[in-house]
């Protein structure tokens, strides 16, 4: 998926393709991975394998899942199976457009702080510092409610517009130790250009943080979105997961016990969330190799106790005579 | 001290800031007020009310957005917020100040809570590392991925009704009349056990996982491996060396994740109806209300930055090397 | 929905009567005038503040019920009115009501234009004693409801307001049976005075609270917290009455006020009115009834002249009394091709040869019309016509509506105590504003008409029932004929409320006024109210 | 260090480059009240140094750490700007900032970093790192084949053999010395008059270590190489260099002929250093008490000579003038910046 | 000798579990006597620190200890098997029979606790009933002990320099009066003035309190300097073991020589320096015989095949000293 687009489009070109066999071979990673492919294959085909019209009404008024209708009608006899398959192209638009656009601003903005330094540099983080601070979902939720029209892409450029703070002071922290970093400084020495030295030397050891930081602004975007439509704001913009709550909400689902109305969307958000949020712990265990499980954490001792590998206290497996000699 | 002085001089600069783009944005809304009232109205209000609303709100007056701005700029400083539109006329900063206790309270206080259990979670998760502790990750991890809102509206939907005791809306009793007697605070708690719990568990879920990751990287640092040597009790090495460390980029974490958060638990408010700024802000976007929206835009943004500023000063407590002498 | 379910099951007993609007925290604001008073939005101003007089918009046909006006007395074509105003009447703080309470309240709306929300014109008023005299520039036949309503206030107390339209009364005085007892922005209790003119309610106490959303209320209705409410329900038998069918009432009786879909006559080719009928024609409304309204909340309208039945029964022209609009496809494929439009397959093609396609709009919130519009959608597709519903913001939909960029909306009229509330604002040449042009009050549809605006007139100035029955005619007509408006469903002046601690509601046995707890009637209503047995 | 002393100490050959009075002072941030206090307040890492590399010798710039060795060599390379002091590339007086200009220079003068571990990015390849050096300046050729020959060419020459094998490895996949070569190779590729090496072998391996400095000596003779070698461990420096320069606190205190600096040395703190290293030949008892104390801080150096706190011999002059070198006739170009040795003591 | 006190029996430290572990110690025996200071040198990646902390178990994972003995004797007493204690003991002996300092004093103090804390709390945590005053005044002394002032007892340890705060580390390992020091590397990080101040004092406090010490560090001619006895790693075994003069002046193992071949000397004729040829052994692919042989200069067939077993060479009967090396072969195995 996107990420590892990201991590191939940058010149990181082969960080050895051990590494990257590494990242894919951690099972949080895999997983994440696999169950956001799923969703990126829905999010294309949602639409054509949609079995019925998302806003086409049916006969079955407010039915429970069926083998008709997966997961049950609405009040109108919409199926919700149905919404919630093409409400999934929304939310992977929505999310990766402004994870995207927020990743390019805060590339931009903390790279260049943080590289640069002086007064630029300085002017740079403190604008993502003030919109770091600023509460973003209000001030989401404001914006949006004042667009005249609000389409997928207007939600998409709003989040991303005001969601790229975070990663830039990530970014620029990064930069600033990297800048100091000797490969940089040889680098200058050998005579490269500055934005050569960005792009070539600087950038590709950012890859994990860049992307780290692409998918946790593609969660924090789809939580917006769906809140937004949940809450009302943007219910026009299409169907999504988020206006289906928002329906149900609104015809009181829960209270009518309609339980089918909520609980696929919601879960549906949550796996999308876990999923990324995988990705993002595969990430970090690669770019931190001692957050990796590591394998087994218990061992048998000779007489047979079970302990725990742990720190300040090195397991025993046996004694002397215990073990024979290694080749 | 010199660090203190540049945290201030930003949170100043900031707050300008925050101010300004406060004021700007609703400027840029295409609706007016009267018809947003109109419009939620729908049918109650006769076409001949509308000419009246434009005269009491005064809308009929041009004022370039600049001559608005400073007009703005000096009502703020005198603590004026303006009139608010939906509860016209009274004072913005009246109703922001009904609403802002419950926001404080219930936000204010599971933020910090949150943010306390979940770094006590981790510190044991990670430091129990490998143990059976580790279940915990996955449930967190999905539980962190789960929209507050939609949490709410499940713990609505499975433990509200009529026999329950878990009130699904609202902050207190509707019979009682708030004062400081033990059936209304016994009532402020029972309303409040659900949206707290609802912002407890997902907000904790984030703090449980970054605190583990930096317990795990601490637990690694020599200065532990020293603390094992030393023969220390355990829970002196846990808590006094390695907890004590890694929370320190969590804490200087949690200041900078406040605005997130605090965008996160306004929704619960409006899904538990708490009569806090959450669900005022909710109300304000409805009905065109600018002023309020400002308004409360502004006191949360405070209020953030004012946390900041607090998580800030606890940094300083908790990190000595930031203490400069002299 | 708080957890005290007794605390319903003892109110009858201790004279508690517990009414839940889903408006959310109120600020204090007692003033009677503001619509954005809590006293307002709640509807706690009713029993505060009394009307002179009662009117039933539900039977329209009764006559207006004395209250602090015993006797009036219309002259002059309905531009001079003389009121005699009740006797020992006293105000909560215990001075009398007077001529001069009325007269002062009549002058404070003539001189605040912002607390005119009626917008009645009034003109001079003079007092003397109980008698209290007031003239309007002209006539005032069709505002008779709007002036008999008014509430009074007292003038020792509201001359001494500085602004009234920025004053919100933290302790209002009133001459109504209750008084405030205590304000949080949860709950409004009120008590009974000790001094009424009438005979004392029964009621000791009202309860107004303030539930967040229409979830909220709806669950306090269920569980009995609420015992009076009026707030959207979706399928209210199963979250609400089942609860408890032996009390849980709701009454929705239609008033004269509708809903409809709306055409945009300007724009090309629904300014052609054979369209326009034949979509009335396939409109399904017996599904926007129960699907879109819940079965009840909007009442169906199947008349062709879109007059309310049985609330307008009355108004009805005899040619029309028996024209019950049924889907009837055929009849409108028959009225399309009759007036040059085609059918290529199932496309249907204008007189130009152009497919016809409708664009219906809608603010995105609100789900009841949402619905509406996606059965019509259906509705029109049996004729041909590709059907969209947009969703906008509601801004943006006011908007699109007052400056007539839209092809068709939902909307509502005006509503008052004959049909010509209705018709004024979907026909009224005097509110016609050209496309791009805003600050339109009512005729969103731009419908010209020289023969409407005429008869409106007619009916507005004139002197007998017959020139009046006659100019109403005439705008049935019209309307069946041009069809501006689709009129699918009729305002409602209902309520759910339990008689499980309180009986004598206002239901089809016993229409005595609508019961709506915000409306003026409400006062009427808690007047009437018994424990139960 | 005069000129003279410096040209006398080795001979005749040809002075490639050449620092004199060089300085850097680096800022501070001001902090709280010393805002409004004008005047600048830095730390004085370098101060007043001269130095002259000469074609086909190893100079060695020994002291302890934070003592401005590396500044000095980025000076050289002119990564740093210098706060005063002039820079004479072949007899020119050098000014250059960024760009065309910077380029040209770093092609005569290349630097190669402490860390091998660091001073290769881990996301290139070794060719990608040979491959920019060479094209940067030019010397890439015109076709594929030229570039491939003068790759292959440049891992030869630090006997990374046979290239192939090395040439698609990224640095992690490569030991520290090989690293190390990888760097050099790098510094060759602008095939540079002057090589500034910053303690090139104390993050390596002691067993490696000499194989990489004897590479660097086999460099210089072949190419006729000015190598700046940088170091903490005199003993290497007596080692590897023809002349050895001792630096303490910002400033060069003692200077010569390597094996005279280290076998006579003059300035007490080289004395102390000598000392302190370690050395098995050592006889136990010889072990006397040397200076006590810490490095001074460089923000607010004392005034006199730098090392006159912890200097057993200090006089009262010391703690007041600033010495100057001192020529000392025990060794060819020796001299010391110490008071001792000023003309009333030596004459 | 006989006045053992820690005695290391065949001591195998793996990194992992099961097929893939990295066998990063193999078959150490190792004895360190009563008052004497062992070197343990080697180049980087040979096991020492893995050593070290193997045999206190203070292995992070995926370090296990895979078998082996370390044997500590108390005064008087049985002696006890460190590998064998359960937490608590273990805890209990730490400390205050075996400290450790490490390379980096930096990141071996806690840099947000004071390091009166942090000398404090070792001997609470040892001596419960101990009085705060006592403590303190404990802490003063040890501070006094290593040269500092003090006043310096309330800074945090970033407010201290580099060779300060590794003399806090040296004073706090002293706290309780341990038999055993372990300094892995203890003054790499430092300058050669400090390094030099530091030991002195170190060999100072030793004669006064008599401890052992277990030093370790890749720089030869430290050790020679400095220690009794050295004990050369390669490839996570003891290639050679001798007496610090003896190793200096007759290294038998080509490793060793080509070690003490790698330093410059300060003093004496400029000689040429060949340093040890090719790259140090990947320990997951280990080569088959004596580790060593394929950087051997001296390398015959047999080294490729067997394992040359530590031992003292019967060439240097009778001597103190051990070696694994087929020039030498084994003539007393003495375990
Ligand atoms: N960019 C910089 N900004 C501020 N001060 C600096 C900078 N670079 C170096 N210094 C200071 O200049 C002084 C000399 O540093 P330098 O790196 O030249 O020492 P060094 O002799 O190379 O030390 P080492 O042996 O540790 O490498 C030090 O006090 C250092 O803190
Ligand atoms: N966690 C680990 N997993 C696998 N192998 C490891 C691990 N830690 C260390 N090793 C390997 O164990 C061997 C011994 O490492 P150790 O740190 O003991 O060496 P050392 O002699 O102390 O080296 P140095 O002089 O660099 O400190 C090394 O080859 C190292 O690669
Ligand atoms: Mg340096
Ligand atoms: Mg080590």
């Amino acid at each position: 998926m996107a990420v590892i687009t990201t991590t191939e489009a940058t010149p990181v070109a082969a960080p050895a393709k051990r590494r990257r066999l590494r990242f894919v071979a951690n099972p949080k990673a895999t997983t994440g991975l696999v169950l956001l492919g799923a969703f990126a294959v829905l999010a294309v085909i949602g639409p054509w394998i949609a079995p019925f019209d998302p806003s086409e009404r049916g006969g079955d008024l407010m039915q429970g899942p069926s083998g008709a209708h997966w997961f049950g009608t609405t009040h109108l006899g919409q199926d919700i199976f149905s919404q919630v398959l093409v409400g999934t192209r929304s939310i992977m638009f929505v999310g990766f457009l402004a994870g995207i656009v927020a990743t390019v601003l805060s590339v931009l903005v903390g790279v260049t702080s943080g590289y640069l330094g002086g007064m630029g540099g300085e002017g740079l983080s403190a604008l993502s510092n003030v919109f770091l601070v600023i509460p973003a979902l209000p001030l989401i939720i404001i914006i949006t409610s004042s667009l005249p029209e609000t389409t997928d892409l207007t939600i998409a450029l709003v989040i991303g517009l005001t969601s790229w703070a975070w990663n830039a002071r990530v970014l620029r922290a990064q930069t600033l130790s990297l800048r100091r970093r000797d490969y940089v400084e040889a680098a200058r020495a050998t005579g490269e250009s500055t934005w050569r030295i960005i792009l070539f030397e600087i950038m590709p050891n950012l890859t994990a943080v860049i992307a780290s930081g692409f998918v946790g602004t593609v969660i924090f975007a789809v939580i917006s979105e769906i809140t937004l439509a949940f809450i009302g704001v943007s219910v026009s913009s299409g169907w999504n997961w988020g206006t289906v709550l928002y329906w149900a909400q609104s015809q009181q689902a829960l209270a009518q016990g309609a339980w089918w109305w909520f609980v696929p969307a919601g879960l549906a958000i949550a796996l999308l969330g876990t999923a990324l949020s995988l990705v993002n712990f595969g990430i970090d265990e690669f770019v931190s190799p001692r957050l990796r499980g590591g394998g087994r954490t218990s061992v048998k001792t000779v007489d047979g106790r079970t302990v725990r590998m742990r720190v300040g206290f090195t397991p025993v497996l046996g004694d002397g005579t215990a073990r024979e000699e290694k080749p | 001290m010199s660090y203190l002085l540049k945290r201030i001089a930003f949170y100043l600069f900031t707050a300008w800031a925050a101010i300004t783009i406060n004021f700007f944005i609703p400027r840029l809304m295409p609706g007016d007020p009267v018809q947003a009232l109109i419009t939620r109205a729908r049918g109650q209000m006769t076409t001949d009310a509308v000419q009246s609303l434009y005269v009491l709100f005064g809308l009929d007056k041009d004022e370039s957005v600049v001559e608005q701005y400073f007009r703005y700029l000096g009502q703020l400083a005198r603590g004026d917020l303006g009139m608010s539109f939906t509860f016209f006329p009274t004072p913005v900063a009246e109703v922001i100040g009904d609403g802002l206790p419950w926001t404080v309270g219930l936000v204010g206080f599971t933020t910090v809570l949150g943010f306390l259990l979940g770094t006590a979670a981790g510190t044991l998760v990670g430091w129990r590392r490998g143990s059976l502790a580790d279940l915990l990750i996955p449930v967190t991890t999905f539980l962190s991925s789960i929209p507050y809102f939609w949490l709410g509206l499940l713990a609505i939907a499975l433990l509200t009704g009529p026999d329950s005791f878990f009130p699904a809306t609202g902050a207190y009793d509707t019979s009682l009349v708030p004062g400081f007697d033990l059936e209304f605070i016994g009532s402020v708690v029972q309303h409040g056990i659900l949206p707290a719990a609802t912002i407890l568990i997902s907000s904790m879920a984030g703090w449980v996982l970054s605190m583990r990751n930096m317990m795990v990287t601490v637990a690694s640092e020599d200065y532990v491996t020293v603390a094992h040597a030393k023969g220390l009790p355990e829970r002196r090495v846990m808590v006094g060396y390695a907890a004590r460390n890694a929370l320190l980029p969590n804490v200087s974490g949690f200041a900078l994740s406040l605005g997130f958060i605090v965008g996160g638990t306004l929704l619960v408010e409006i899904v538990f109806s708490y009569p806090g700024l959450g669900l005022l802000l909710f109300q304000a976007v409805g009905a065109q209300d600018y002023p309020l929206m400002q308004g409360i835009f502004l006191v949360i943004t405070l209020s953030v930055l004012l946390a900041n500023f607090l998580a800030d000063l606890a940094y300083l407590a908790l990190d000595p090397r930031t203490r400069r002498e002299g | 929905a708080c957890s005290t379910s007794n605390q319903g099951s003892g109110s009858g007993a201790n004279g508690v009567l517990n009414v839940g609007m889903p408006n959310g925290p109120q600020t204090e604001n007692n003033n009677p005038f503001l619509n954005s008073s809590a006293a307002s939005s709640l509807g706690y101003r009713r029993l505060i503040f009394e009307p002179l007089a009662m009117v039933n918009e539900v039977k329209v046909t009764e006559p207006f019920k004395p209250w602090l006006a015993t006797g009036w007395e219309w002259s002059d074509n309905y531009t001079k009115l003389a009121l005699t105003i009740r006797d020992g009447v006293t105000w909560s703080d215990g001075k009398p009501l007077t001529g001069e309470d009325v007269a002062f309240t009549f002058e404070l709306l003539k001189n605040n234009p912002g607390l005119n929300i009626e917008g009645v014109p009034y003109g001079e008023t003079t007092a003397s004693g109980n008698q209290v005299t007031v003239a309007f520039p002209r006539p005032q036949f069709v505002n008779q409801k709007k002036i008999f309503e008014q509430f009074v206030v007292p003038k020792h107390i509201w001359s001494t307001y500085g602004n009234p339209s920025t004053e919100t009364v933290k302790e209002p005085v009133g001459s109504g049976p209750f008084t405030l007892k205590s304000f949080t922005p949860q709950t409004v209790t009120l008590t009974a005075r000790d001094t009424y003119w009438q005979d004392k309610p029964q009621v000791k106490e009202v309860r107004y609270t303030s539930y967040a959303d229409n979830n909220a209320q709806t669950t306090a209705l269920a569980t009995g917290a609420s015992e009076w409410s009026f707030v959207f329900i979706p399928n209210y038998q199963a979250v609400y009455t089942s609860k408890d069918p032996q009390h849980y009432k709701l009454w929705f009786p239609p008033v004269l006020g509708v809903h409809g879909l709306w055409f945009n006559t300007k724009s090309k080719p629904w300014d052609n009115p054979a369209l326009r009928r034949a979509v009335n024609l396939v409109v399904n409304r017996d599904d926007i009834f129960m699907q879109g309204e819940a079965g009840y909340f909007y009442p169906k309208v199947d008349n062709i002249t879109g007059i309310p039945t049985p609330a307008g029964e009355s108004f009805i022209a005899p040619e029309f009394k028996d024209e019950v609009v049924t889907v009837d496809v055929d009849a409108a494929k028959k009225e399309l091709t009759d007036n040059g439009f085609t059918f290529d397959g199932d496309k249907l093609k204008d007189p130009s040869g152009a497919p016809v396609t409708l664009k219906m709009t809608v603010p995105s919130g609100w789900s009841d019309y949402v619905t509406d519009l996606e059965i019509i959608k259906d509705n029109v597709s049996k004729i041909g016509i590709e059907a969209t519903v947009d969703l906008q913001n509601a801004d943006s939909w006011t908007k699109a509506l007052d400056t007539g960029d839209f092809q068709a909306a939902m909307h509502w009229t005006n509503n008052g105590p004959t049909m010509y509330d209705i018709y004024q604002s979907i026909m009224d040449g005097a509110l016609y504003k050209p496309i791009g042009q805003g600050g339109i009050n009512g005729n969103y549809g731009r419908y010209e008409s020289a023969e409407a605006t005429k008869a409106l007139q007619d009916y507005a100035n004139a002197a007998d029932e017959a020139t009046r029955t006659e100019a109403l005619h005439v705008l049935q007509r019209l309307h069946v004929k041009d069809m501006p408006v689709v009129i699918t469903s009729a305002a409602n002046g209902g309520g759910q409320y339990s008689t499980k601690n309180w009986v004598g509601w206002p239901d089809d046995s016993n229409p005595y006024g609508p019961v709506q707890p915000t409306l003026e009637n409400a006062l009427d209503v808690v007047m009437r109210l018994k424990p139960a047995a | 260090m005069t000129h003279s002393t410096a040209a006398a100490a080795s001979g005749t050959t040809e002075v490639v480059l050449e620092a004199s009075g060089l300085t850097k002072h680096f800022p501070i941030r001001k902090r709280g009240r010393e805002l409004l206090s004008r005047g600048t307040r830095g730390v004085h890492a370098v101060d007043d140094v001269d130095l002259v590399l000469r074609r086909g010798r190893v100079t060695a710039l020994v002291g302890e750490s934070g003592s401005g060795k590396s500044t000095v060599a980025r000076l050289l390379a002119q990564l740093h700007p210098q706060t005063s002091g002039t820079l004479r590339l072949g007899g020119e007086e050098v000014v250059v900032k960024r760009g065309r200009a910077f380029r040209a220079y770093s092609k005569r003068v290349q630097m190669i970093f402490q860390d091998p571990f660091a001073s290769l990015n881990p996301v290139h390849t070794v060719r990608y790192h040979l491959t920019r050096a060479l094209k940067i300046h030019g010397r890439a050729g015109k076709t594929a084949q030229d570039l491939e020959q003068a790759l292959t060419d440049l891992l030869t020459r630090v006997q990374l053999s046979p290239p192939e094998r090395y040439l698609d490895k990224f640095p992690h996949e490569l030991s520290g010395g090989q690293r190390q070569r990888v760097a050099i190779a790098r510094a060759l590729g602008a095939d540079p008059e002057v090589l500034l090496a910053d303690e090139p072998v104390s993050m390596l391996d002691v067993s490696i270590r000499l194989g990489v400095l004897n590479l660097l000596r086999d460099l210089k003779d072949r190419l006729l190489l000015a190598i700046l070698y940088i170091t903490h461990d005199i003993a290497s420096a007596r080692y590897f260099a023809d002349e050895t320069f001792v630096m303490y606190a910002g400033r060069v205190v003692e200077g010569g002929d390597s094996e005279t600096v280290t076998q006579h040395p003059a300035h007490p703190y080289t004395q102390l250093l000598i000392d302190s290293a370690p050395d098995p030949d050592r006889p136990a008892a010889e072990d006397k008490d040397g200076g006590s104390g810490e490095p001074p801080s460089l923000i607010d150096p004392p005034r006199g000579c730098r090392f006159n706190p912890r200097c057993p011999f200090a006089m009262d002059i010391c703690r007041t003038e600033v010495p100057p070198p001192f020529p000392l006739d025990d060794g060819p170009g020796h001299f010391a910046a110490c008071w001792l040795y000023g003309e009333g003591a030596a004459g | 000798m006989s006045d053992a006190v820690l005695e290391i029996r065949g001591l195998n430290v793996d990194y992992g579990l099961g097929a893939d572990a990295v066998h990063a110690v193999r078959d150490v025996n190792l004895t360190l006597h009563r008052g004497e200071v062992l070197g343990l040198a080697g180049e980087s990646g040979s096991g020492k620190s893995t050593l070290a902390y193997g045999m206190t178990r203070l292995l992070p994972p995926p370090g296990v200890v895979a078998s082996g003995e370390v044997l500590y004797h108390r005064d008087g007493g049985d002696p006890v098997d460190v590998l064998r204690m359960d937490h608590a003991q273990l805890r209990a002996f730490r400390w205050a029979e075996t400290a450790i300092v490490f390379q980096g004093a930096m990141n071996s103090l806690n840099p947000v606790h004071r390091v009166s804390t942090q000398l404090t709390d070792v001997i609470k945590a040892h001596d419960p009933r101990s009085t705060t005053a006592s403590r303190l005044a404990r802490a003063r002394e040890l501070l006094a002990l290593v040269g500092i002032a003090p006043d310096r007892l309330d800074s945090y340890p970033h407010q201290l320099s580099g060779g300060m705060r590794q003399r806090v580390m040296i004073g706090m390992a002293l706290a309780l009066e341990p038999r055993v020091v372990i300094m892995d590397e203890p003054t790499t990080a430092l300058d050669v003035v400090v390094q030099r101040q530091i030991l002195r004092q170190l060999v100072d406090l030793r004669e006064r309190l008599g401890f052992s010490v277990v030093f370790i560090t890749h720089d030869l001619s430290l050790l020679v300097e400095f220690s009794d006895r050295i004990a050369i790693m390669y490839g996570g075994r003891i290639v050679e073991e001798a007496a610090a003069a003896d190793l200096y002046r007759d290294p038998l193992h080509p490793y060793s020589d080509g070690l003490l071949h790698s330093f410059p000397a300060l003093r004496g004729p400029r000689r040429e320096l060949t340093g040890i040829p090719g790259a140090p052994p990947d320990l997951r692919s280990m080569p088959s015989g004596c580790s060593f042989h394929p950087r051997c200069p001296r390398a015959m067939e047999r080294c490729g095949v067997e394992v040359p077993v530590l031992g003292v060479p019967g060439d240097r009967r009778g001597s103190d000293r051990t070696v694994a090396c087929w020039l030498h072969p084994v003539q007393d195995n003495r375990f």
